[in-house]
């Protein structure tokens, strides 16, 4: 890496921990030197820290350190309790995760049964899901995505590093065809019962 | 949605202890909370299809259907309230079964029955699938729990740059609770007043005086809305007036500018004046 | 330094990166494996950290991570005070957001109450509102509307990603009370536990 300057080796290094929050290349970019190349800092820095205490950690577009995942077991007992998350959230953040862009209705089809308030609510505020743009469909639902701040949560690089990416692909079981629909027609499954869940309407 | 009154008290009847559907010892009130803890029939079936204990790829739907068919006769049964939407899926799962089980020829542009038996066994791996990869998201390392962020702001003495910080939450947060108060206490909407105000006479003055150095007249400074079309009659027009000429009075009270009116109800004249008093 | 367990090592430096305050040499001592010599830890990690953009920090007894001294004219002109935005600005901004373009008498019919100074203030220096236009209206007052900035913060694509109502409501946002009353009514969606609205401070 003869292309690495020293010194904005250690301004990368200063920058990102001195940030307050996660930084964008775009970010540390603009506190650096005109011509410097973050990409390649960043990853020099990241393999200069990756054997420490404390690693350069991405998460997206998103850049911080944070204490190695190893040392967890050592570290945890001085946390706060930890806020359970209901079974209902962490299973629409995973359907989300794995399956987005989802409206809400395909969230409901996945689990067969209706959001209660409170569930798409709990990952917002958890910063972890936002609204990525609207479906081109009646009534233009909004559609959601996860966040980098999930990806940072959950120590996950990119969307790409989600458990078991692979081998749901492989089953088939991230394709969104073929599945009975309840609730993507907007009636919540109230309809002729012999029509079964909303009909099990084909594509 | 519960069935029709049973006799007696649910506890004596024998069909809640069906071993098929609950532990032998359950009590009806056990059942209750067995049936709560469900997410919906796609949960229950889910649970269900476990029973068989079976690949998800291997399993019987019709064997599946009869499970499902009765515990929802069993609820039903002890006279306990069922959703709707776990009634429609018995409904469906019972049409689904007879068909099934009697292969005729339905309407053309129907689904097969092993068509609809394999898109439910479908959403049953997907969403089995999706609750283990949720359980393996929070077996991972987590920020704040297993993983640290830096812990204390670097304290750094420089040009500082006030950022507010705000999350989406917090906008869309704010805007549910402003709607949801503005639903709940209706404002009294007053609509705003046609009628001139003073301080907007005295805003009209301040902005035209100095614009020409000598006597004007006052109407000049009436309101646009009345401006040309002079009609003594029309509140507008009268509130207008009044309120041009109060708010000149209180320029000339603050030394601002001065008035003339050379007869009775003649036109009044205003020019504007240096604070010593001297025309400007 | 033959005393030097590396596991030690990487523990000091994890457990003094994660503290909310400098550390003394008795609080790292209590967080390690009993014997742990913390004297020549510390000596360690920070020889280790003192090339870097970071260094080990000794001050008055207690220890922290600090970006390096002389990097400071680097870092300087960087350095943000983040404030939480007044309940007031948020509010206003929501409202903007949702009905604009508005002027600010109807902001302040909208709210029930005038706007004090620093609110819309708040919002321009922040460059989540500008004027756009002006109201063919008595007085012709300026209109508001939202910036490309605002969108950026809040991470919509457009003005069309802002939920509707009925998607708010869905989501348990549409709702007057505390997140923490409405995280405790049991519905089985929720969390046990809320911090309550974030960011949602008072003026």
């Amino acid at each position: 890496m003869s292309d690495i300057d020293p010194h904005h080796l250690r301004l990368v290094e200063a920058i990102v921990f001195a940030a307050t929050e996660p930084m964008t290349v775009g970010e540390i970019a603009a506190r650096l030197p005109e011509g410097a190349n973050v990409e390649a800092l960043l990853a020099a820095v990241q393999s200069a820290y990756a054997p420490r205490g404390v690693n350069l950690v991405q998460a997206g577009g998103t850049w911080a350190f944070a204490t190695a995942a190893d040392l967890a077991p050592w570290l945890r007992r001085d946390v706060q309790v930890e806020k359970k998350l209901s079974r209902a959230a962490i299973e629409t953040l995973a359907i989300i995760a794995y399956h987005q862009p989802l409206t809400r209705a395909e969230v409901e089809d996945a689990r067969g049964v209706q959001l209660s308030r409170g569930t798409l609510d709990a990952l917002l505020a958890q910063d972890w899901i936002r609204p990525g743009g609207r479906r081109e469909a009646p009534g233009r639902p909004v559609e959601w995505v996860t966040t980098d701040a999930f990806l940072r949560h959950f120590g996950l690089e990119s969307l790409d590093a989600l458990p078991r990416l692979e081998e749901l692909k492989a089953a088939g079981l991230l394709d969104n065809r073929d599945a009975l629909q309840t609730y993507s027609e907007g009636d919540p499954g109230l309809h002729e019962a012999h029509d079964g869940p909303r009909g099990v309407v084909g594509d | 949605m519960s069935g029709a009154a049973e006799p007696g008290p649910a506890a004596e009847d024998p069909e809640v202890s069906d071993p098929e559907v609950s532990d032998p010892e359950a009590s009806p009130r056990d059942f209750v909370v067995d049936l709560e803890g469900f997410e919906g029939p796609l949960d229950l079936l889910l649970t269900l299809a476990r029973e068989q204990k079976v690949d998800l790829t291997q399993i019987s739907i019709v064997r599946l259907a009869e499970q499902y068919l009765d515990f929802v006769a069993a609820v039903r049964h002890a006279d306990l309230e069922l959703a709707a939407e776990y009634l429609v899926m018995a409904a469906w799962l019972a049409y689904l079964k007879s068909r099934l089980l009697l292969p005729q020829a339905g309407p053309a542009d129907e689904p097969s029955p092993e068509d609809l038996a394999a898109r439910l066994a479908f959403q049953l791996r997907r969403l089995e699938a999706m609750r283990e990869a949720g359980a393996d998201l929070l077996r991972r390392p987590r920020l704040g729990i297993d993983v640290f962020a830096r812990g204390r702001p670097e304290p750094i003495e420089a040009n500082t740059e006030t950022v507010f910080h705000a999350s989406l939450y917090d906008l869309l947060r704010a805007y549910g609770r402003w709607h949801a108060r503005n639903r709940e206490a209706p404002v009294l909407q007053v609509a705003p007043s046609v009628l001139d105000s003073v301080e907007k006479a005295l805003e009209r003055l301040r902005r035209g005086l100095g614009r020409s150095p000598g006597w004007e007249s006052l109407s000049r400074y009436l309101p646009p809305a009345i401006l040309g079309r002079f009609d003594g009659d029309s509140l507008v027009a009268r509130s207008g007036i009044a309120s041009t000429f109060a708010a000149a009075l209180e320029l000339v009270r603050e030394g601002e500018v001065a008035l003339r009116q050379t007869s009775p109800f003649g036109p009044i004249f205003l020019r504007p004046v240096h604070r010593d008093g001297v025309p400007r």
